[in-house]
């Protein structure tokens, strides 16, 4: 299940869509909306996507994935939109014979994914300020 | 050449725009797309180093050749997860 | 929620729990019953155990893994009796700010699990013969 | 000292029973424990060597004095997960 979507991430679903007999180990992955980052205060997140490309890549990760490590089933499912404090914005599920396939797998999928799908998060700061996060540019606060 | 591209994130906040229509040669690369998005829109102008272009659903290589598609992406550096 | 349970492991509770404005990163994993192992066709397996101290040592290993990463909530729910294919037989659920410590703290958390926890499982293979699984101890074969 | 002792897994089928109950010096440590339980039943020889004995709910070091206890232990490699 290769998914993004505005809607709230049905992590169950994910988790039961990888599941099977041939594998000993399932892991779930879920990136939620923390609040503090470095000592500054969250109070929501918008996340913005390249819809066509980003499921592009997510197929193309899960096939890097499954060229190197023995994966009976993955998903990936990434939200888009606003949302609030603990909302989950990301949910990776893989599921290998063994345990240790399954966490490289898993966390390889989640590393790739914030390097290359093209999907960004808006700040939303307690102060009212909002800011885009793009690693490595200059930083120029905006104010939408 | 009519060249389309599609803006993201705070480059098309900047821009003001989500879909942009430059002229450029059609031997043109990332490089020189970048130099003609800057003259267009100055207030991009620190972002610009770090300005990502897709073509299709891929990242361009530095020699792609990109004057004339319409199939165009420009975006800031990712962070989604 | 650390926890022995004879039912089967509702990990949808079990992840909602370690859930927190405070974690930007969630770690499910599960164990599940493989249908083959080396080449041999389990069709079941039974695990036993020594609840407390099993459940005593799951709380040593949530305290270890607190000293050593910023754990935010971490639960562990180990099943006993009797599992068909593909069942549930263990779920650790870890949350922490950032994504690398939950995984580091939720392969920690089964690792360490299968080395110190007294819980043994039993196979039975699909020719009708069953043998406990003791790790490094000499292999007899039990017709049970 | 009468020593009281819990069996699991395969030690408990080898045995035959969940609970046993040895006669052992104050002194006994699991070296002693183990040729005790060998003594008792033979059918646990090939797994005395990987035996593990808990007292309460802690694993017990080779000096950890057991003979009297009746909150003792005895199994075999664990195998959960």
């Amino acid at each position: 299940m290769i998914q993004l979507t505005h809607n709230p991430i049905d992590f169950t679903l994910l988790t039961e869509s990888v599941r099977s007999n041939q594998a000993g180990a399932v892991v779930l992955f879920l990136g939620t909306v923390r609040e503090m980052t470095e000592g500054r205060q969250t109070v929501a997140l918008d996340y913005d996507g390249f819809p066509e490309m980003a499921e592009a890549k997510l197929r193309e990760l899960e096939a890097e994935a499954r060229s190197r490590w023995p994966v009976i089933e993955a998903g990936i499912v990434h939200r888009l939109g606003h949302l609030e404090l603990g909302d989950i914005s990301v949910a990776v599920a893989v599921s290998c014979p063994h345990r240790h396939q399954a966490f490289d797998a898993g966390r390889y999928l989640i590393d790739r994914l914030k390097e290359v799908v093209p999907i960004w998060k808006k700040e939303n700061w307690s102060d009212g300020s909002t800011e885009w996060v793009h690693p490595g540019a200059e930083p120029v606060k905006s104010q939408i | 050449m009519k060249t389309k591209l599609k803006l993201f994130a705070k480059a098309r906040d900047l821009v003001g725009a989500a879909e942009l229509e430059l002229d450029l040669p059609e031997s043109a690369t990332v490089a020189e797309l970048r130099t003609a998005l800057g003259e267009h829109s100055p207030a991009l102008q620190p972002l610009l180093a770090s300005l990502l272009v897709a073509v299709g659903t891929d990242y361009a290589s530095p020699t792609t050749r990109i004057g004339g598609r319409t199939d165009l992406a420009v975006f800031p550096p990712v962070s989604g997860g």
